[in-house]
């Protein structure tokens, strides 16, 4: 069967305005890459609220980065001051890489 | 004026798009559609202006309209900012990023305003396409500000967000924003191309003008209305000041307009430009300079409420205090 | 007739998509664009119905045009859903959701009829588009009462999809369906603003209506075609249906248009009318209502085999219908 | 270290029309939020599907959402009974949420 | 509380064009279905990367495959020869699936 | 001629949307209102080119262009392949790709050169657009053999990506390429339709061209400096090949179809076909048949260089030469 590695895939939900911070974030602790996917409408404890808007404030974004655990580690840790003022919504999950030493 | 500007089609397809949010229709204009219209609304409306400006040629008018819109985008939020902090009662993050808005202008609202002047033998200045364009953004400055200057410590952004490059990149955010761009590009398109070259693409920006502000204007009546429902920031202080604002602002600015000598419907205008707040630049600015600041309040005060306010009463109120003016001034 | 129809630009580009899509080409028509020209031609026609409305008045047609429209809708699922259980073999919960979409109406159908029939010298009346909003969703109900009395038990939504709001917010969602909100403001503005007030917005919606209608059907052909190439569903006895449902059902319509003494171009559009399926309100109702009826079966024979057969043959059948009619009865 | 808690994260496939119903029972068991992602394009039992299609009937999406796992549960026995009649596919993970107490 | 299996969560980064080989390669194994998300935007080693473009062939996209931990043995194997030409990037996570025998 | 262009508003747009693009401006065209622009584009200039040759009528010019264009597609390749890898060091692989792109054609190149030609008395033959339609495809064949000639084993893609379905998948993806299918598609539906029957859907495909083709510039504008100032692939010698490129193939084709004894318009436009490189149809193919070629290079000198150069210099250059071999030669 083919190697695989262990790492970490990180999803931020985000304000799509302040993706550039996030990715900035990551730059400076030097995860290899990320990927962004757009949200079509979602809902918190501000209530239901939808992307249908010219308003481009509003949208949502996911940015997904695969790395390894110490960087995961690294970016929450940098991250983490932005939680609340930025409303960010940031999850850790495990998964397996194939021929993913580069990451 | 009032019936006029209510049995206008423009104004019809708002007001249908703002019953159907308010009787929960399904209906939606694709979000890709809605930004493709707004991008030929303002190449359109930057064009005719350059266009018109290349023939009639530069005036004292121009400078003195350009100068006086921008020292209205700086100062007006400032009034705006002490309102919404006394009777909003705002703190003062909340109240520089909603202020901001005030002192910044909205395009379409704009837009709307020349189509119904126009409509009604007060045709405005082609050149206070410009103007708008440059009222777009000292309101994001003063607003940021008067936020820092009164905000507690312990509410302003803490790290990674204002950092140094956090300024700069704002700075640069905020004059190269893309509206900004496109409406001095396409104005400045107009004036080198100037009449004769403009024929050849006239029929799809002139032509098409009318009909597209009309399913623009659908889009932003079931936006405005499904802001309008969906918020609970709102309080009725806040509510009040998204009418009293543009009143105020908007009395200001057709009273500047007329001072410097412009005629009664280039005053109306830049009474519209001062009244209107925006919802695309600004919030934008905001959610990445004081993201702390609560996106459900300043756009569920300029959407939900004082645009639909210009469209439906300000431009008339503005319309006629300006022929008011010019009368009782002139 | 047929030739004329089969030379018409708008069909020739039908008939483009259909083939590209046949000989699997990439080309496809971006889902936003597409769902803009649908809602451009929606205001488009119901504007312009509602000014011709507003020029000639209401007339004693028009109301029992509506009426007829309406009696339409509800019965013409009834003999659908037998002939669907008892020829086409599907169960009760299937035939339900089939007859729905066969008793509501096509709208790209019914503008494809309009501009074939205007350019034939039998322009239907204006106020057809009021009648077409109205046969959007009544047979919605009668297809799911049918579905109701004739499924077993067990056949039927359990648990929480058919709880207690259920009911309530499909009926919400039928009557506040985005294109019939669409449809009647369209043509309620129009009768509101009148001639001389269309005058400005007319070049969008008049001008380039055709042109959109081309763009727009070169995308029904590629959706069309791609259906029928995807769907594993329909048996023999079911493709048979999809012709034979409009031909009785575009038989009946136009015959009740002549009876009620409309003029043979109105006739031959409530029956086009009739005879189109629905395949944007009616589905999506359908996957709310009745999400265990398989959405392959309905798409698949109101997109991929009526629509083609009335764009191409249904309408010209009916027009010529009509006169036979005319002639015959008056 | 940045405090993390062990989350549920739910991935519910869907079409695009039945989204308010699931966005219904999860507000019913109290889960704090949700976002929808679409889908471009899919394929299944079916055969292939594809999304560029004017009928919205057929649009699919994803509807995602974090929660504890006592709430995941009651979502998963609530839901379970539309499985078949709506065509839904629901998977469950397990991610790290950073300071995500609310959850 | 409802029945759930173990399954793996396949996702795999890969320029849009290429997503009908990808697909082959799932039918060719027998994968029950497959669900593509659009990505709006990324980086990795070539520097920031944007959708906003006309020509296709820079869109990337997920593929997304429930399948049975052989399943997703095998095709890791499958694909793992294209890795490099192709650019791909592929990650296998664990998730409890609903009722969801028949993946 | 080149201030012709530089003051024409196509051209403006372009530089335009460069320059935002250049200081980093947000402004950005959303995608899908992109490729709807694009459609249309190709629908309009395939009906307009189809109505032309219906009124004409079939010459023998339009045979020999046929056969010099698709001679020239499957031919510029290999010069440009022994090019690019003597003077730009690229390997077998990059090298056939980016051959592939320029001998290829780009529709918006061919569009821009039409409208200014156009602009100046040199209106080229409808047919042209018939034989832009033929010469998108052949350079993919050429540049795949010659990149699979001379490629080392190792280099060229193994296991499943070069399996049997993969040759004949691309054989298909070639010849059903939408933009050919909707192209020659237009064309033929013009020609079927002729004057008389374009008439009602003339105005949105004749009316809007020119304006919309400013607003697909300003995008293209936007996106070919976006190339440009991210690619770190872009060596001198590759960024001057971008440039000789088009110079030589361009000079070619205007040569041939002069001497096939088309008027200047039409040779000019040869030698833009010839001059222009292809960035949507080839790059799709390419990342298909050759997943191993860096799309950073051969999008980067068509996008970024080879494009803007056309558009602002090749085009006058190409009829320059045209008018002066006209009077050489003829
Ligand atoms: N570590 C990562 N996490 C998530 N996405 C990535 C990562 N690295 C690369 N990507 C995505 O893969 C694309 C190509 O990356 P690369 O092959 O490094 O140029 C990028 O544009 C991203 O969308
Ligand atoms: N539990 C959750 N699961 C998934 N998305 C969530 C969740 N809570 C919030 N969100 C998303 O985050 C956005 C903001 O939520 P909030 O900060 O609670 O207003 C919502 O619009 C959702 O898109
Ligand atoms: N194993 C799977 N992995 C991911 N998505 C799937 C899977 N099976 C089905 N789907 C998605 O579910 C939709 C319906 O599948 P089906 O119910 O099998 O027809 C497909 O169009 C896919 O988008
Ligand atoms: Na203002
Ligand atoms: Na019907
Ligand atoms: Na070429």
């Amino acid at each position: 069967m083919v190697a695989t590695v262990q790492r970490k895939r990180i999803e931020i939900l985000v304000d799509t305005p302040l993706v550039p911070r996030i990715i900035a974030i990551a730059k400076k602790i030097d995860i290899s890459g990320w990927s962004v996917i757009k949200i079509a409408s979602g809902g918190g404890r501000d209530g239901r609220w939808d992307h249908d808007e010219i308003t481009g404030a509003a949208a949502k974004s996911i940015v997904l980065m695969i790395a390894s655990e110490e960087k995961a580690g690294s970016f929450a840790d940098e991250v983490a001051p932005l939680l609340e003022s930025h409303g960010l919504l940031i999850t850790i999950g495990n998964v397996e890489v194939v021929r993913g030493d580069r990451f | 004026m009032i019936i006029e500007t209510l049995t206008s089609p423009v104004i019809l397809f708002f007001i249908l798009g703002f019953f159907a949010a308010c009787i929960r229709s399904d209906l939606t204009i694709p979000e890709p559609f809605a930004k493709a219209m707004s991008i030929y609304l303002m190449a359109a409306i930057g064009l005719k202006g350059g266009v018109e400006v290349a023939s009639t040629g530069f005036s004292s008018e121009l400078l003195s309209a350009a100068v006086a819109g921008i020292a209205l985008g700086f100062t007006l939020p400032i009034l705006a900012f002490f309102l919404l902090r006394s009777l909003g009662k705002l703190d003062a993050i909340d109240a520089g990023a909603v202020a901001a808005h005030y002192g910044s202008v909205s395009v379409v609202t704009f837009v709307t305003a020349i189509e119904l002047l126009t409509g009604q033998g007060m045709r405005p200045d082609g050149f206070m396409v410009g103007v708008m364009a440059l009222m777009e953004t000292p309101a994001i400055i003063t607003g940021l500000l008067l936020a820092r200057a009164y905000a507690k410590k312990t509410e302003l952004p803490s790290g990674a967000s204002d950092n140094r490059d956090g300024g700069s990149s704002l700075i640069h955010e905020v004059l190269t924003n893309g509206s900004v761009i496109l409406l001095l590009g396409a104005f400045a398109i107009g004036m080198v191309a100037g009449e004769a070259r403009f024929e050849p693409i006239k029929p799809l920006f002139a032509i098409g003008f009318n009909g597209v502000l009309c399913l623009f204007l659908l889009d932003m009546g079931l936006i405005a209305a499904r802001r309008l429902l969906q918020t609970k920031k709102i309080t009725v202080p806040l509510a009040s000041l998204a009418v009293l604002l543009p009143i105020i602002n908007g009395s200001i600015g057709t009273l500047v307009g007329t001072l410097i000598g412009l005629d009664p419907g280039s005053a109306a205008i830049l009474g519209v430009l001062s009244a209107s707040a925006s919802y695309i630049a600004v919030p934008a600015a905001m959610r990445l300079a004081l993201p702390q600041a609560d996106p459900g309040i300043y756009l569920s005060m300029s959407l939900g409420i004082t645009f639909p306010f210009n469209i439906i009463f300000g431009i008339s109120l503005f319309a006629a205090l300006a022929n008011f003016l010019a009368k009782f001034i002139g």
